[in-house]
């Protein structure tokens, strides 16, 4: 653990203790709603991003609120960083009226459009066309907007993901590929899947600047991100990102985990990036340990307050069901009576 | 009124949306500089440029996920399908993204997008290019579905679709391109989810849609020969479906045949059936007939091919049977 | 008689046909080291090895393709798709290409393949992932369609589609999985296209098949409290479907009611309506009744969840209308 | 054109004038069929391989009789290549009961088992991963088989031509990938449908072997496909070759062409592969021109006698339309009565 003397990043001393705090609000947050699952106060899939907060808190830190942002179903932090309230998310996961879909999307389809998230995505690998689109419409209505959209390394044998990826360079879209390699999807260690271990090969195949990044480094990430974003707006170049990063929780809640040794995930929790980001913070004098702790208290008053909100909350009306099939009301549904 | 072919009706249709709003462009395999595959794109390129008249790869998941996106975002996407044969490729990014993301999203996302093609069987291409897929589109809520019979309801369908804030599946018939029609000039706007009566009659009901109408035609007028008056409903739109028109027709002449292009089973066919069984019970006077392609792959021969194929006389005997005349 | 998991007993099925025939092998996501996704696969990488049991990328057309050409080239693979959901984007690969190339190869070729794997809403998950899709394979000729209810018929279904010369899409109910039932040792095998009476009775025909079978029995035992008997027809294989025994049963009750868990339309439902119509026309006191999910997505939170999803109640409340006792 | 001295295959002369009879049996039968075509003797979609000839021929003359090959719909030189008859070809176009599928598949759709030849296939990239399902089926019974695999450049931006390399690469398929590199897709030139001009950085991206092809030179085609088939068989390690080549008609009968210039065409037609087999036959002393252009003549000969037998022989029987849906019948199908 080397000491860092310099802000390697343009953010500000605030930006980065926002960042932190963030950091620290998702893993908490996460923590708390894993134990609500087990204490059963809702069910279905639920995907921690416990381990990888780094890559989405410094993604939004390097975008501007006008961008864009889509991801998988791994989606409560990615949902955070960008700008969606704990309160929104955790009521989501409870089906709650509350929540940011009103209960109608729960844990994989987190969305809010006033944030520029666009979700929160259930099939591997689909939604990448879709940022590939997004980036098209930017670009097609002349905006200096980028959309970054985040896959599993898991999703990079999809089909879609080499059509999409062969357009969006093809085409110069300003869309910023994060493959967030956390090494296994579901129970499959990349190696198993993959011809090759060098990601960015996969770029090169499409003319794709590319890069490998350290999705463990809050610094480095933002420094990938940031050079990625500044290409897609300036130059209208879309950019392959391999992040290599970790979860330390199971695929989603039912997950044994018996396909990695407690060992490597204990020595990958050594390299966890909430406490490196704090160390660096307070090596640079932005931050005191006091005031981590502080932050770090706040991250968990917020934690159960949003569990407890969403708790009490009510349940969707019973209308809900029914609305929103069409943009405009086709009443009445068949079966709706 | 002008007289155009159905692919000029349809070429109208895109350009007048696109002179109307500058977030609609068209992106598909061969539409720009080829002039489109069947040509309905003709002249669009010269007109509006490569910003909005786009060539793409042979990538139907890809381009059509990337209309997805960019409806997603505000623009309003045509995707042509060359053919809905190879739609299929695209159907997850149909059913399962853009079908959901407005409901998902509760509301807060739409994706008003438009994937058009020809489908159905154009002769001599064998199974893999001779197709009528229109169940796997009308199975899904989320989608509208259609299928027009004639270039005024091409023009005033794909007019209507291009507007509309959902994805519609817009199905155009191979076999039809160049056929002619007397079309509105300008302003036609045909509301989706609106049939129309395509011939009178009082014996017998023919439910059927695109090219099926004009099977019908025919098949209605040998009918006529023999003194039996068919009605034909074309629904024009399958989802949503002017369920109203149908009953109507069918309380009236107490018996119904579908006809449908492909085949039988799971079918929009069936669908239709099912809702008239319910709901004119106590009308129908023969149970509902239904003519589709035999439950089997296209041929390539066209002797085989026309065994397997729906055609007018198989029509006839349905009437037939419906009035319990065979 | 053993006592099974429905898991068990297709995995008891799957072992022994791998014991019988050294060119059935497995192949899908999560099926070898992770011993399934479901854990429908449990202990088979141990007994078999990872040349027949092998795990595959997040590739469900590359696979799937796999799947076809191993088949045409003489093995006869097992394909676990984790969930149906996600084989739309394998679609393309089993109706153009699996389900096609025995009729365009004049029967040279053929695709002896099972493609299995969960279907239906297991609750909680949204609208991607809570999809009941039979209709996109039963709408396909060339294909074979088999939805267990029960350990015993998953199991002796399940050999006999392994050893079957076509293609079969075989949806399993991710619900039941945990489900037990006695299931017969050894050589037990049920031919495809055969159905069977799960409940006998004479005031009305329930049809109803997969996880359905069972709410179709809740709600026969509440209408037995009312005198009501329900017979429940569950024809186990939609494609190809055991009419004689539906329209046996249907003539005896006079009265129809058709449950499914997906969409209602161009479903498998208004298929098997459109059939009954037709054939028991004059034997049928009232409409077809059709319970099905709501015509929408399926929702995240459960009390939206229970308002779209399929109810013993709602069965109920069809039967008793078919009774016209509503 | 550079003199040649040395026969430089392992083909013993025999089998090259096999080779050159078998691309000029294809180049008269096609040009029959297109004529046939023009005077509306069948309809449809046919797609000729006049100026590919070397590839398919050199590839079978690399091949074993045992191996097997599967191709796209531009295949009636193909299936000649690996053995089919002209007459069985020629009578499939016209969808009559004595063609290679009788009459069912027609001019996309020639499948012949029993040369191993596997079709045929209308949808693009389709083939793809059904090639690397055979290979897998060859690797499984542990049989000294090669399986190959034809398609245009067009499908290589197919999701399921990446999933299918992947999985060839990962697992050691013995596959060998041939991308006829026409330069077009339909009416579009390569260079605008792909982010790269190399194509073989597709096969890096899979960790695969692979090479560029003078597809115009048939001692090229066949190093570069023998080199691949042994890799297969040998090591069963998949190959990727972009072979260069060029289509000298349309895309199909009715392409009007009017994508490329006429020079471009003629300026290609000077590589013709026939001719440039010709003259090096007779470098070498292997053939005179007298006896070139008696392979000429019968090839003449062929293809006008496959016509008339087309022309001549009787419609499938009805009860055709009807069989081989399922393997075993399962009759009645619906709405045939
Ligand atoms: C098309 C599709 N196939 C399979 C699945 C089931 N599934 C969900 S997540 C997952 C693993 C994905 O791994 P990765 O892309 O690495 O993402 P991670 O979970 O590690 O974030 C699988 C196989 C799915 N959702 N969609
Ligand atoms: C999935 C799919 N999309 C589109 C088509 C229509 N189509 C047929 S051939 C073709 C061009 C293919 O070009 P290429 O792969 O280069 O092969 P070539 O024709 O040059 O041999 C297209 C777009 C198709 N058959 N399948
Ligand atoms: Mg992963
Ligand atoms: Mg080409």
């Amino acid at each position: 653990m080397s000491t860092i003397t310099e802000n390697p990043t343009d953010l500000s001393p605030e930006q980065l203790i926002d960042a932190y705090r963030m950091m620290v609000n998702i893993r908490r947050v996460e923590e708390r709603v894993g134990q609500a699952y087990q204490m059963k106060k809702f069910s279905g899939f639920c995907h921690l991003y416990i381990g990888q907060e780094a890559v989405a808190v410094a993604g939004c830190a390097a975008m501007r609120p006008e961008d864009h942002y889509i991801v998988a179903y791994r989606d409560h932090g990615q949902a955070m960083a960008k700008g969606v309230s704990a309160e929104a998310v955790v009521a989501e996961l409870l089906g709650k009226k509350t929540g940011s879909t009103g209960g109608k999307g729960g844990s994989m389809h987190i969305f809010d459009l006033s944030k520029r998230f666009y979700g929160g995505w259930g099939i591997v690998g689909g939604q990448v066309p879709l940022a590939a689109g997004i980036g098209w419409a930017i670009k097609y209505k002349g905006l200096p907007e980028v959309c970054v959209c985040s896959m599993g390394e898991g999703s990079i044998h999809q089909g879609v993901f080499h059509e999409a990826l062969n357009m969006a360079s093809l085409w110069d879209l300003p869309v910023v590929f994060v493959c967030e390699n956390n090494k296994y999807a579901m129970g499959t260690e990349m190696s198993r899947i993959s011809a090759v271990s060098d990601l960015t090969l996969k770029a090169v195949s499409y003319g794709m600047d590319a890069a490998t990044v350290d999705g463990q480094d809050f610094f480095a990430c933002y420094k990938g991100m940031k050079e990625a974003i500044d290409r897609a707006r300036e130059r209208s170049r879309p950019t392959f990102l391999d992040v290599k990063t970790y979860r330390f929780r199971g695929h989603s809640m039912s997950d044994p985990g018996s396909y990695r040794s407690k060992e490597e995930v204990q020595q990958e929790q050594e390299r966890d990036p909430i406490p490196g980001l704090g160390r660096a913070l307070i090596q640079l004098g932005y931050a005191t340990q006091a005031e981590l702790d502080a932050i770090d208290a706040e991250a968990r008053a917020l934690a159960k307050a949003s569990l407890e909100a969403a708790e009490a909350a009510p349940w969707p009306d019973d209308a809900a069901a029914f609305d929103h099939v069409y943009a405009e009301p086709l009443e009445p549904l068949e079966g709706h009576r | 009124m002008q007289n155009l072919f159905f692919r000029e009706a349809l070429n109208q249709a895109m350009c007048e949306e696109m002179e109307r709003d500058p977030d609609v462009f068209l992106m598909g395999e061969e539409v720009a500089e080829y002039n489109g595959a069947y040509k309905v794109s003709q002249g669009m390129l010269e007109r509006f440029g490569p910003r909005r008249v786009v060539d793409t790869p042979i990538a139907e998941a890809g381009f059509a996920g990337i209309g997805v996106g960019a409806a997603m975002a505000g623009l309003r996407p045509i995707i042509e399908m060359m053919t809905f044969n190879f739609a299929i490729l695209a159907l997850d990014q149909v059913i399962n993204h853009a079908a959901k993301v407005h409901y998902m999203s509760n509301g807060q996302l739409s994706c008003p997008m438009v994937i058009r093609g020809p489908h159905g069987a154009p002769g001599w291409l064998a199974s893999q290019h001779s197709q009528a897929l229109e169940a796997q589109y009308v199975h899904c809520p989320g989608i509208k579905v259609v299928v027009p019979s004639t270039p005024a309801d091409a023009k005033g369908l794909l007019k209507s679709s291009i507007r509309d804030n959902d994805t519609v599946i817009f199905m155009e018939s191979e076999l039809m391109y160049a056929w002619r029609g007397d079309v509105p000039e300008g302003e036609h706007i045909i509301p989706l989810g609106k049939g129309d009566i395509k011939r009178e009659g009082e014996h017998v009901t023919i439910i059927a849609w695109g090219r099926m109408v004009h099977i019908a035609l025919e098949a209605a007028a040998t009918l006529a020969k023999e003194g039996i008056e068919a009605e034909i409903v074309d629904p024009r739109t399958l989802r949503p479906l002017d369920e109203a028109l149908i009953f109507a027709s069918v309380r009236k002449t107490n018996r119904a045949v579908v006809i449908e292009e492909g085949w039988p089973r799971a079918s929009v066919g069936c669908d239709i059936i099912r809702k008239i069984q319910y709901s004119c019970f106590d009308h129908l006077d023969a149970p509902v007939e239904h003519v589709h392609q035999v439950d089997a792959p296209m041929p390539y021969a066209p002797n085989l091919e026309r065994l397997i194929a729906v055609q007018p006389e198989k029509v006839v005997a349905a009437c037939k049977r419906a009035l319990y005349m065979a």
